[in-house]
């Protein structure tokens, strides 16, 4: 399989990891990539997105408090 | 078609369900707004659920049967399809998200325990609840009523069986009523089903609930929170008043706690106070070193023919009222009254064959309860 | 000297058979045999269990006190929970991986094979000790399996010390397991098993390992932060010095949350090999199996406040571990909805491991409703601490992690003995387990919903008729596990000769090594194409 | 990926043995901690939490002698190399797992139930049980002043954990001076630098046990001073002991060097013992900013 391991870059590792996040991944190009190089893209990628989701969960927390309050 | 066969008993008894109509299977709605919104919000989830299941059992159980291969069916091979992913993760999050919004709703109002009309401190003990009205000087204890002859099976269980108390937590109807829990030792939880209240009693901290109630009437809940060996063992029971009949309740506790403290100067014979000694020792003593006196053997110590019980009254009386620290030997010099104080410890130096004569009068409680 | 011990005890040639007597388990350094002890192991500790659950569900039968005194019944749930959790469930997910990761992956074995024989013993050792502490003054450990503090700190019988102490000797066990799990997976894979080539079943292991190694250290910390607390003056859980009882449950829930994951993952991953095999089908989404496999776990880390919806969390905390929590729904409801998508247009045939693993697809997805209804945190605050969440996690874990490992034994016990199951012996266990289970734990959800706390020895009369049908399931379930034992033996002993490939759709390393599969699975590693 | 010659060892006693060492230290210590806590005859305790320990001790000598027998041999392929590698990497993840159990807990009261207790935040009504207590951090007044007195002075940073820092970051840089000699083959500059790293990380332990002298003695900081000394002591406490374990460590990776153990090409041991020394290096800087400093 010749493929290309920096073409894609960082929008298709994030594309992959969200993907992940939801549980839905599909085309066997995606997967390909994921399995041969690289893994620490994902990680950092993983990580990242993780923390962005918590970031993003108390800002909806913070709003829904302030609409609470009147 | 053996197997089915085994199929039987389990249908029998979904059958047999509907014929019990007076078992109660779901939350009851309860009798407050809370309550009732939160009894909406289990009602729309639960039937989300039954229709996410009916859906994918149904697809399930349609392979199950029409897909066998008994049948003749040939397996087909499709392993993806994008399309039908993205809609199945799509269509559970919008659900979530409708979920979401009236549970966030109900949740924020839950936490708003601003303008009470009435503040009740409610302290978590192993195993009993004490009630405070805060500004009112009324503090009393409430333990559980159920005679220990109907929990060994030796009487017939009355009605409210383990969920009945001496002293119910009073309240008024109709009123904003907040609740600032905590706990005298390990976690408790306090919980009344028919307000949906239920809120962790935890030692060292004071956590708040609130409640309307709107109807009188006695309402009945239990601790839900593992606190030991009589876990099981310390309901709460609310007893819910119009406004006058409670406001002549609270008129009527406060005469009855002048009352009591009047008792405390009176003189007592030997007698009166081992009789009183008794009940103050099944109610607040027996539920660790048993009514026997011989505790439990490498948890509780014995107090019959114990050298604290035998010996010295002064360390006797000294960690009646103190306790013991780093033990489950509660401070009853703050949850009893001179009288059952000094009652309780002239019972436990006579019975059981402890016999020391010594008799202790609520002055002397009194005077080194300072 | 030096070598005696190295060298003289076994052979130093991978290709020979194993060693005889009482020493082929004791010095084992076979997967084969590690994996055989864990799930010997993990057999003998559900029994044990199994027996003190029937101890409470005997004295649940009737209200009123009959059997047993508050005081053990309290120690029964306690370790019910512990052994079952720890020396049950745990050790049987391990016994598999090590049985099956190096055939799935061709490997020659597990990466360090004398570390994985350390990992095995520990065990027995930390649980003679645990099981001991019933006989100890004061009792065994009776505050629950969670052991809140302070019940499990001041207020603890004597024998806490021992009950910490062996959770400490279980955490060593299973990090040192985790380890060469993940060790054996990244680096023992044969030529060309590429990473989205694994088998499911070895992608759910991988990641369940990750979890293990993050977390059993936390709970190894917060067991400490007890043993501080009670003998060396320390005020970590107690206001009076600043501390928290609240901190406790913190530390382990955030623990306990992935430990549920560790405890139900590896099953995802054997319900995603067992399917596809009886539906003749490729397993449907793979790649959002393991996608989702990894979401939930690291999502894992972020919602182990929803435990905790009734201790007074500030309102914050509460919206954001609920909204936490109910996002898990999604990846979780993925994975349900692939495994029906897998039957779909298949062609299906139904031998024990399919029914099991029909079973639990049903009966953990209705596990995993209840779960999604005790993440509304307000409707929690009427779910919290009652039978409903007993009905829920028991759905999750018996019928979900217990019958994921009894598929997992029918489907590859003929590749380990190389005998074919009794298909109608394995059937009337299954029908027998399956209308017990939901004897014993449906009713549960109607008394938790009615308001019956858990954890309680005695209850109010209105409780009393589905306590007796609960109590009449759990007889009929425990006892049939009785025909699993001799389901097992039996196959072992005997019975028709099982071919490579065992079952017609079976896909997978392990299948083209021959049936009872030889000592050493893959000396010369096989290439996948 | 895999290759034909990964080395499987053979029937081996130590596991077994580790275990029954590995209990009778858990078992020991439980029979000894309870019986100081009882104030009992603790004699049995300490037989066998010392035999346990001294059983695991020889185990792991011979143990780690068959390995590195193993490996002398050339059994050892390059494969069989990276899975110690992985074990050795995730051991130290989880190590970094259990301190933040610590860190999180140190976080948590400082930030929580420290203001709560006093008033502040959400659960302030709490502080209607400690009258008068005041949060603050470090907390010299504990809500209970009866059960846990406070301490009356804490540990400067700028005196001895300074010091302590300066030498625990020098010696990272050490151990890896000795690495790059390793590599270059030169011999007697591993053993100097080795050597460096030892006595800086001794001397460590040497400053933190007189510090520890000094808070019981002096600034009343103890186990029982509330919640500050809890946390300082756990945090500390294990550090101290994953730098003795460090420190051992390194000892023998020195003998081994000068046994001539290493190559250029080969030499994990000393890798590992050198990951794990930064690994102590980098939760000591951890440390430092959020027990002491901060």
């Amino acid at each position: 399989m010749a493929e290309d391991p920096q073409k894609g870059g960082f929008l298709k590792t994030l594309q992959s990891v969200l993907a992940a996040m939801f549980g839905v991944q599909s085309e066997h190009r995606r997967l390909e990539d994921f399995s041969s190089h690289k893994p620490w893209r994902f990680i950092l990628m993983g990580l990242a997105v993780a923390v962005v989701f918590v970031v993003l969960v108390m800002l909806l927390v913070r709003w829904a408090l302030s609409l609470g309050a009147v | 078609m053996t197997k089915r066969i085994w199929l039987l008993p389990w249908i029998g008894f979904l059958v047999s369900l509907p014929a019990a109509a007076a078992w109660q299977v779901n939350l009851s709605p309860g009798h407050t707004a809370i309550a009732r919104d939160i009894h909406d919000l289990h009602m729309i989830i639960f039937w989300v659920c039954v229709a996410i299941g009916v859906v994918v059992f149904g697809v399930m159980f349609w392979s199950i049967l029409h897909h066998r291969k008994s049948k003749g069916a040939e397996a087909h091979h499709f392993h993806e399809n994008t399309v039908v992913e993205i809609l199945w993760t799509l269509i559970p999050f919008g659900i979530l998200i409708a979920m979401a919004v009236p549970a966030t709703a109900t949740l924020i109002r839950m936490y708003d325990s601003t303008e009470a009309d009435l503040d009740v401190q409610i302290t978590g003990y192993q195993w009993k609840w004490r009630y405070q009205y805060l500004g009112q000087d009324i503090d009393y204890f409430s333990v559980l009523s159920t005679p220990r002859e109907q929990i060994n099976n030796e009487e017939e269980k009355g009605e409210h069986y383990l969920l009945e108390v001496d002293n119910p937590l009073v309240l008024p109807a109709g009123k904003k009523v907040r609740f600032l829990l905590t706990s005298n030792d390990v976690i408790h939880s306090w919980w009344v089903p028919s307000f949906a209240v239920k809120k962790d009693a935890i030692p060292g901290f004071v956590n708040e609930a609130w409640v309307i109630p709107e109807e009188p009437g006695i309402y009945r809940g239990q601790c839900t929170e593992l606190c030991g060996k009589d876990h099981g063992f310390m309901p709460v029971v609310v007893e819910v008043k119009p406004q006058e009949e409670f406001d002549q309740w609270l008129a009527d506790a406060k005469a009855a706690a002048a009352e009591q403290a009047a008792s405390a100067e009176q003189e007592w014979t030997l007698e009166q106070l081992m009789q009183r000694g008794e009940q103050v020792y099944n109610t607040s003593c027996a539920a660790c070193h048993q009514a026997s006196g011989q505790g439990v053997p490498g948890a509780f110590p014995a107090l019959a023919g114990s050298p604290i019980t035998t010996g010295d009254i002064d360390a006797h009386i000294d960690i009646v009222l103190h306790g013991k620290a780093g033990t489950a030997m509660q401070a009853f010099g703050s949850q009893l009254n001179a009288v059952d104080l000094a009652a309780v410890i002239t019972f436990e130096r006579n019975a059981w064959g402890n016999d020391t004569g010594d008799s202790v009068s609520p002055q002397q409680i009194a005077e080194r309860n300072q | 000297m030096e070598t005696t011990l190295g060298q003289n005890l076994g052979d130093t040639h991978h290709d020979h058979g194993p060693a005889s007597g009482i020493g082929r388990w004791l010095f084992t350094t076979n997967h084969k045999d590690i994996g055989t002890l864990y799930l010997w192991f993990s057999l003998l500790m559900f029994l044990t269990g199994g027996t003190m659950a029937l101890l409470i569900r005997a004295e649940l039968f009737q209200p009123g006190l009959q059997l047993v005194q508050p005081e053990f019944f309290n120690q029964m749930t306690t370790m019910h929970g512990l052994i079952m959790v720890f020396g049950a469930v745990m050790p049987a997910f391990v016994g598999l991986a090590n049985w099956l990761v190096p055939m799935m992956i061709g490997a020659p074995d597990m990466a360090l094979p004398r570390m994985n024989n350390w990992s095995f013993w520990i065990l027995p050792f930390a649980f003679a000790m645990m099981i001991s502490t019933l006989f100890m003054e004061g009792g065994a450990p009776n505050f629950g399996w969670t052991f809140y503090a302070p019940l499990s700190t001041t207020y603890a019988p004597p024998s806490v010390t021992f009950f910490i102490f062996a959770v400490h000797m279980m955490g060593i066990s299973s990090i040192m397991g985790a380890i060469n799990v993940i060790a054996t997976i990244l680096n023992l894979r044969a030529p060309g098993m590429t990473m989205m080539k694994l088998p499911l079943f070895v992608w759910s292991w991988l990641i369940t390992a990750f979890l293990l190694i993050a977390v059993m250290p936390v709970l190894a910390g917060v067991v400490t932060m007890m043993l501080m607390d009670i003998h060396f003056g320390t005020s970590f859980f107690n206001a009076a010095g600043g501390g928290d009882p609240v901190l406790f449950q913190h530390v382990f829930w955030f623990f306990g949350h992935p430990e549920v994951y560790i405890m139900i993952l590896p099953a995802f991953g054997i319900i995603s090999e067992i399917i596809p095999t009886f539906a003749r089908k490729r397993l449907f989404g793979y790649a959002s199996m393991v996608y989702a496999i990894a979401s939930i776990a690291i999502l894992s880390f972020l919602v182990w406040a929803h435990h905790m919806f009734t201790v007074g969390l500030p309102l914050a905390g509460e919206l954001f571990f609920m909204f936490a929590t109910m996002l898990i729904a999604v990846p979780t409801g993925v994975k349900v909805f692939n495994w029906v998508a897998t039957m779909f247009r298949g062609s299906l045939t139904f031998e024990t491991p399919m029914l099991f693993a029909l079973a639990f697809v049903v009966l953990f997805t209705i596990g995993g409703f209840s779960g999604l209804m005790l993440a509304i945190a307000p409707a929690d605050f009427q779910y919290h601490d009652t039978y409903f969440v007993v009905a829920h996690f028991h759905y999750v874990l018996v019928p979900g992690a217990i019958f994921s490992i009894m598929a997992a034994t029918y489907f590859w016990l003929p590749k380990w003995t190389g005998h074919m199951i009794n298909e109608r012996m394995g059937k009337i266990h299954f029908w027998l387990s399956f209308v017990g289970v939901n004897i014993t734990f449906f009713p549960m959800h109607f008394v938790g919903l009615a308001g019956m706390p858990r954890r309680i020895p005695d209850y109010a009369l209105q409780f009393a008729d589905f306590n007796s049908v609960a109590s009449v399931g759990a007889f009929i379930f425990g006892f049939s596990q009785l025909l699993f034992l001799y389901n097992v033996i039996a196959c072992i002993r005997g019975g028709a000769r099982a071919t490579d490939r065992v079952w017609e759709g079976a896909h997978g390393l392990e299948w083209t090594l021959p049936s009872p599969a030889p000592y050493h699975s893959f000396s010369q590693p096989p290439v996948v194409k | 990926m895999s290759t034909a010659s990964y080395y499987v060892p053979p029937q081996s006693r130590w596991p077994i043995l580790a275990s029954i060492a590995l209990f009778l230290i858990a078992f020991g210590a439980g029979n000894l901690i309870n019986a100081m806590s009882a104030g009992t005859s603790t004699g049995t305790g300490w037989l066998l939490f010392l035999a346990g320990l001294l059983l695991l001790l020889s185990i792991l000598f011979g143990w780690f002698r068959n390995v590195v027998h193993e490996s002398m041999s050339g059994m050892y392929s390059e494969q069989m190399d990276r899975s110690f590698r992985w074990g050795m990497s995730w051991f130290i993840f989880s190590e970094v797992m259990f301190f933040a159990a610590f860190f999180g807990t140190l976080f948590y009261v400082r930030n929580l139930a420290v203001p709560w207790l006093g008033g502040e935040g959400e659960k302030g009504v709490s502080n209607m049980l400690w009258e008068g207590f005041q949060a603050q951090w470090p907390l010299m007044t504990t809500p209970d002043m009866e059960r846990f007195p406070g301490p009356e002075q804490i540990i400067s940073p700028w005196h001895l954990p300074l010091l302590n820092t300066i030498l625990l970051v020098s010696s990272s840089f050490t151990v890896t001076i000795a690495h790059k000699a390793l590599k270059l083959g030169n011999r007697s500059n591993i053993v100097l630098w080795l050597a460096l790293t030892v006595l800086l990380g001794a001397s460590f332990l040497v400053f933190q046990a007189y510090e520890y002298f000094e808070a019981y003695h002096e600034l009343g900081l103890t186990l029982h001073a509330g919640i500050y000394g809890a946390t300082f002591f756990i945090l500390t406490g294990f550090h101290g002991m994953h730098v003795t374990l460090g420190t051992l460590m390194l000892i023998i990776i020195w003998l081994r060097v000068l046994k001539g153990h290493f190559s250029p090409q080969h030499h994990f041991g000393f890798e590992a013992v050198a990951w794990y020394w930064h690994f102590v290096d980098v939760v000591w800087v951890g440390l430092f900013l959020f027990v002491y400093i901060l």
